[in-house]
């Protein structure tokens, strides 16, 4: 049966988004993003502010220098970090660098009762809910696997699987949801995230479910080495619209945009109106961590389009002009942060090594026949080496 | 006293579990209105409303996944994957997320989850749906695993294991699910993680576990008519091992054969036999013989009688075993 | 940090479909679907032949009537395995009452070189792709797992996890891609497994790579006992716009209007316009399966609601006002569906059960030292009842 | 001659598997312009181009679910995942179509796919990153399971798993991937199923593979000068099982102990204990003992090395099993 008739173009499909996609899905991260209609700025480049018909953010003067002591904070302290992976105190570092303004306008966002689920490099998140930074240094110089009490700040632990905490955060909403609470939940991921099932079954479960979630992604354009070509032919802020949820872009450069959509989109949680993807256009400016050559895979001049966006830069701009702050405030700011450093360093370099026998702690939350058997014979192998001691017990063969 | 099914044994438990902790819900495909596919939460739903008793989109990582983030924020879910087979798709959430949780926070979260997964084979099904997956949730740290092999134990045990601040993978022996025993509400349950002698005897011990604990009583009253006589052991936990409980036998009898449906290249079996010989090494008379499945997948259901061990193959060990 | 001032609503969302959503994906199927605007139909429930401005078919009268014989038979050879496994000769059956169109259509639509991905309940497919219903029946009865050669009928086996196969599917689709070659892969699967993280993987590759893979989604309103709404608060077929290709809703009852909207989406595919997803909306009028038992979860109304939507009654309408066939032509095929059915269960009840030691064959295509030791054991096992034989060796005391 | 690291060895096999068949694809997260985390990948994409060297979107599930397709299209896909943990994903495509493919279609397909997966710690590395999962698939039916130790191997083994007609889950020691040694090109290397004696002894038999065979070696050294002759066998295949190779060296020394890093429990050297013990029981001097990792998720890595075996923990295994 061959009827030719049936093939007449083009179908009436269900019209897809009006935007360029590419659909070779070719490489290449390309240039500097051509500013769409429907990104959401409240600062140019510049550090102009300007209007946006739907969102706003009006703040005292302290509350705008509040943003900027956060953002030059954490830029300091992540500098830091890499530092000390540079001299060995660290394992490995994933640094925010590009994506301050991303991290604490929507960190800010938040009120004290919501919770947040990150990936591994939200540390200017974790500022904002007051996790000390020597837990994140900790996990990353190989000490703990994070540790800190996550019910303590309502941060939730480093998430390495990539998007696994979509789910959980889908989860905790649910949670929120049946306890009649009136706070919201924020899962942060990234642009290569969202290509995992675990995040588009998290898309799901919260649209059927209703659930006080709001998905953060943070598209700074990388996945390791992999553009966002390689993950989405359409802008991912529009994926929400497969699952009949809200979906918007924010200028991730931006913090008070950023913050303004954060706020709506958690506030629209809080009341009710169920889940919104926000994608937070932004830049690794750095590399994917410490271990990663990104001059292997992407070009320079990518790197200098984005730096003219800076964040910090930016805000800085936008304080002067609209004197919220000057010279000295800045250098308040930048003397406050050669402080945290400081206090960073010496902090990490003493970071105790974990005792041997430790590592059959928190196992499991109830007595376990079998770790109590593993437990006892280590502690005894380990003392059998007393006298030929070289520190922590053991190794008396490899020392002669 | 009163005489349940399995499948009711482990309805009143969740029933239990339901009324006695708030903060227990039950999730999964088909487990609302539909009271599942084998009935297990007939009637939970309307007693207990869709807030605690929930019907999941079709998903079984998004099932764990969310449910771990329900444990998070305090509540203690009970999640039924609708047939062992479909337990994969949630396996990473099992196995990096759920298994881990504790430890990475060092202590200062609990995961209190129970995923129940109906186990086995015997009921002429298609692919996927007799199978026994349990060793890959043995060898992961951090989850305890258990197997129910009667309804009086699944009324307990699920209890034990919803009550249990660990997560617990919970596996139910489906071709047992219609079988009846006396269940007496006032008794008081060995403990979740202990094995029990089932049938004792002097030759020879077998260890096994769910489907086939009763394949083995009834070779080891087979074997008493040839002046044989058979201890039987069911695990019930295989994770933690009651190692003990199988080495005090095998010390007396100085024989072990382990009878699993699973194949048994690197099943559960084979950590058995590893942990009994070294423990029991001058005690033994013979190897720790192994029966199980075959190496290959689950075959189509008009051989899986060959495929599965039945009383003659765990016999055939037992004649092995003694030849030694 | 309290500014109120972002708050204000409705925020500037990228706009959610404008379709009626069920925020709180409460229970219950609902009655019959309003037909939407976007519903795609070429024959009312009452046989008229109506026009759509993109689709349209025009086929000889021979055409017509094979698809009617295709819909008769289909329909009776599933009616055929529904008895034979009330009468024991099958362990468990999955109806397609009612699918028909949707299966029929869309089978008719492929060319011989297209390769079909079915779930298992595609039965219909499998009859559009000469595949032997007997192959079907084995393995419903368990003499084998479907055992039948793919490549044969460019018909793969049926997936029984639920979502597998549309990853397959794809990458099928890339294959024949990098082959150059001009055919179009189609991907069977059903409204719950479009919640599955696989699903919306190979939604991901099939629009990053642009696969020559058309996504044929059975919305039968069920998944078991479990109501389209809990997989989505907004139509199936919009779900293609969060990955940026085509969707289309069709009258799944109406198989004109799935052959002509398949035929179109499979050249697409074919002329390198890549993937689309096609939402067949139809019912399920029977159980999930013979072990099911539909009372315990929808009401019967629904299913009253249905049947006057009936694929067959409804095209046999549209024959017999179109003068296409008449009553001769309608017991002609009735006869010939008998035969098919007698055939088919002496086919049946005559399909050998499989050797013991056959369940070695296969699980390896290289030889595997274990496997091969294993069947050695098992046959010296077998041959020891040799005797107390009892047909297929063992069980001697089982017998005694 | 010439001297390579073993992710040299993997590159020159890889890239020879892509010049040997057009057919042969590698798929996988940067494996593209960026040659892979690790390198092994390095330079191919440039030299075979994007539709043979994949960069896929980040999702391992997607991953092998589409190779599994490409391979039923003809084609033999080589993925990539990234790191041990992050199999998990795709644990649903392999255990429950990978595997099981080729038997549910009676033969009429293959499904010849490589999955490497680079495993093991002492990189330092954070969660996820140091993780020993073999055990879960070798007791998985349908699939071939094998692990590499040194950059010879690496090379070859690497083009037979490639070669092979049934799926092979392929593990890359990463902790010894800047190791060097000479490779012969025109040397004929051994069977991709075959286990190795590396080292002759007499005393006691170690079996290992992968990152620890070099920790084995080093213990035998020390061994040696205690006037303790150990003989070590480096497995290469996990599944199928070398067990005759390993058999007749315990038939001679009378003695075992298996090492890996994978957790002792429920890990491949409770079903070579068990196997071995089952073929050899009256050759045993002292019960198969077992060296690996505890029974906790994978610690931080500041303490890897405790939770790790290494050369004492291996030569308290052999002090042990001397003493029966
Ligand atoms: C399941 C899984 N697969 C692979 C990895 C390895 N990996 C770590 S980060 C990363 C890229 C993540 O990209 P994106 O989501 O954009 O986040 P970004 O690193 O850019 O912040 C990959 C592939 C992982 N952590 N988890
Ligand atoms: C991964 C997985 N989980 C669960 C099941 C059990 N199961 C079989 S069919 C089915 C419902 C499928 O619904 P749908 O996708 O709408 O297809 P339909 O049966 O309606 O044709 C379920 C949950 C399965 N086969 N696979
Ligand atoms: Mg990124
Ligand atoms: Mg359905």
């Amino acid at each position: 049966m061959t009827d030719r008739s049936a093939r007449r173009r083009p179908p009436a499909w269900d019209a897809t988004p009006a935007v360029a996609t590419d659909a070779e899905g070719t490489l290449g991260g390309g240039l500097a993003p051509t500013p769409e209609p429907d990104l959401v700025q409240l600062l140019t480049p510049e550090g102009e502010r300007v209007d946006h018909d739907t969102y706003s953010v009006d703040l005292t003067t302290d509350q705008y220098r509040q943003l900027y002591r956060d953002l030059v904070l954490v830029r300091r302290i992540d500098a830091e970090a890499i530092a000390l992976q540079r001299q060995g105190e660290l394992g490995i570092w994933a640094s925010l660098l590009g994506q301050e303004a991303a991290q604490i306008g929507s960190g800010r966002a938040l009120e004290k009762d919501d919770y947040v689920f990150p990936t591994y490099r939200e540390h200017g998140v974790a500022w904002c809910r007051d996790v000390d930074p020597l837990h994140l240094l900790g996990l990353f110089r190989g000490v703990n696997l994070g540790g800190w009490d996550p019910n303590e700040k309502n941060f939730h632990l480093y998430t390495i699987v990539i998007g696994a905490q979509t789910l959980h955060a889908t989860g905790y909403a649910m949670g929120v949801q049946r306890d009649g609470a009136e706070s919201a939940v924020i899962a942060y991921f990234g642009d290569g995230a969202i290509s995992q099932g675990d995040v588009n079954e998290s898309f799901i479960w919260a649209s059927v479910y209703n659930a006080p979630v709001v998905f953060f992604c943070q598209n700074n354009q990388w996945a390791i080495s992999e553009p966002v070509e390689r993950q989405s032919r359409i802008p991912l802020y529009q994926r929400a619209r497969g699952f009949g949820f809200p979906g918007v872009r924010v200028d991730g450069n931006d913090v008070l945009a950023v913050y303004a959509v954060t706020k709506a989109a958690l506030q629209d949680a809080r009341e009710g109106n169920g889940p919104a993807l926000i994608e937070a256009y932004t830049y690794r400016m750095g590399a994917h961590t410490t271990t990663d050559d990104p001059t292997r895979y992407r070009i320079a001049d990518e790197v200098e389009a984005w730096k003219l966006k800076d964040p910090i830069a930016r805000y800085r701009r936008f304080l002067e002009q609209n004197g919220h702050a000057d010279e000295s405030y800045f250098t308040s700011i930048d003397q406050e942060s050669d402080e945290v450093a400081a206090r960073l360093r010496k902090g990490c370099r003493e970071l105790p090594d974990p005792a041997p026998l430790s590592l059959f702690d928190n196992a499991y939350a109830e007595p376990h026949v079998l770790l109590d058997e593993e437990r006892a014979q280590f502690a005894a192998y380990l003392d059998s080496f007393a006298g030929a001691d070289d520190g922590h017990g053991g190794h008396a063969r490899t020392e002669g | 006293m009163t005489s349940i099914t399995l499948v009711k044994g482990l309805n009143m438990g969740l029933r239990k579990a339901l009324e006695n902790d708030q903060k227990v819900v039950i999730m999964g495909e088909d487990v609302g209105k539909h009271g599942g596919v084998f009935r297990v939460t007939d009637g939970l739903q309307k007693d207990f409303g869709e807030d605690r008793v929930i019907d999941t989109p079709l998903a079984e990582s998004g099932i764990v996944g969310t449910a771990i983030g329900l444990a998070l924020r305090g509540y203690r879910p009970v999640c039924e994957i609708q047939f062992d087979g479909f337990v994969f798709p949630a396996f990473n959430q099992i196995v990096s997320q759920l298994a881990k949780m504790r430890y990475r926070a060092d202590g200062h979260v609990t995961v209190p989850l129970t995923i129940r997964i109906p186990f086995g084979g015997h009921i002429g099904a298609v692919e996927h749906h007799s199978e026994s997956p349990e060793a890959y949730f043995m060898h992961t740290a951090g989850l305890r695993v258990v197997a129910c092999s009667n309804p009086v134990d699944g009324y307990w045990m699920i209890q034990q294991a919803v009550a249990s601040d660990d997560p617990v993978i919970f596996f139910e022996p489906k071709g047992r699910y219609w079988e009846k025993a006396e269940l007496d509400e006032s008794a008081t349950p060995d403990p979740l993680h202990s094995a029990r002698v089932v049938r004792q005897g002097n030759d020879a011990t077998i260890v096994t576990y769910g489907p086939t604990v009763k394949v083995c009583l009834d070779a080891a009253v087979a074997a008493e008519e040839e002046g044989r006589s058979l201890e039987v052991i069911d695990l019930r936990s295989l994770s933690p091992l009651d190692i003990e409980a199988v080495c005090a036998s095998v010390r007396r009898t100085g024989r072990l054969i382990v009878a699993h449906e699973a194949p048994v290249f690197g099943g559960s079996g084979a950590e058995i036999a590893a942990r009994v010989t070294e423990k029991c090494f001058y005690s033994l008379e013979a190897p720790v013989l192994r029966v199980g499945g075959f190496f290959t997948p689950y075959p189509p259901s008009r051989i899986e009688d060959e495929y599965l061990p039945d009383l003659d193959r765990v016999l055939d060990a037992v004649d092995r075993a003694m030849a030694y």
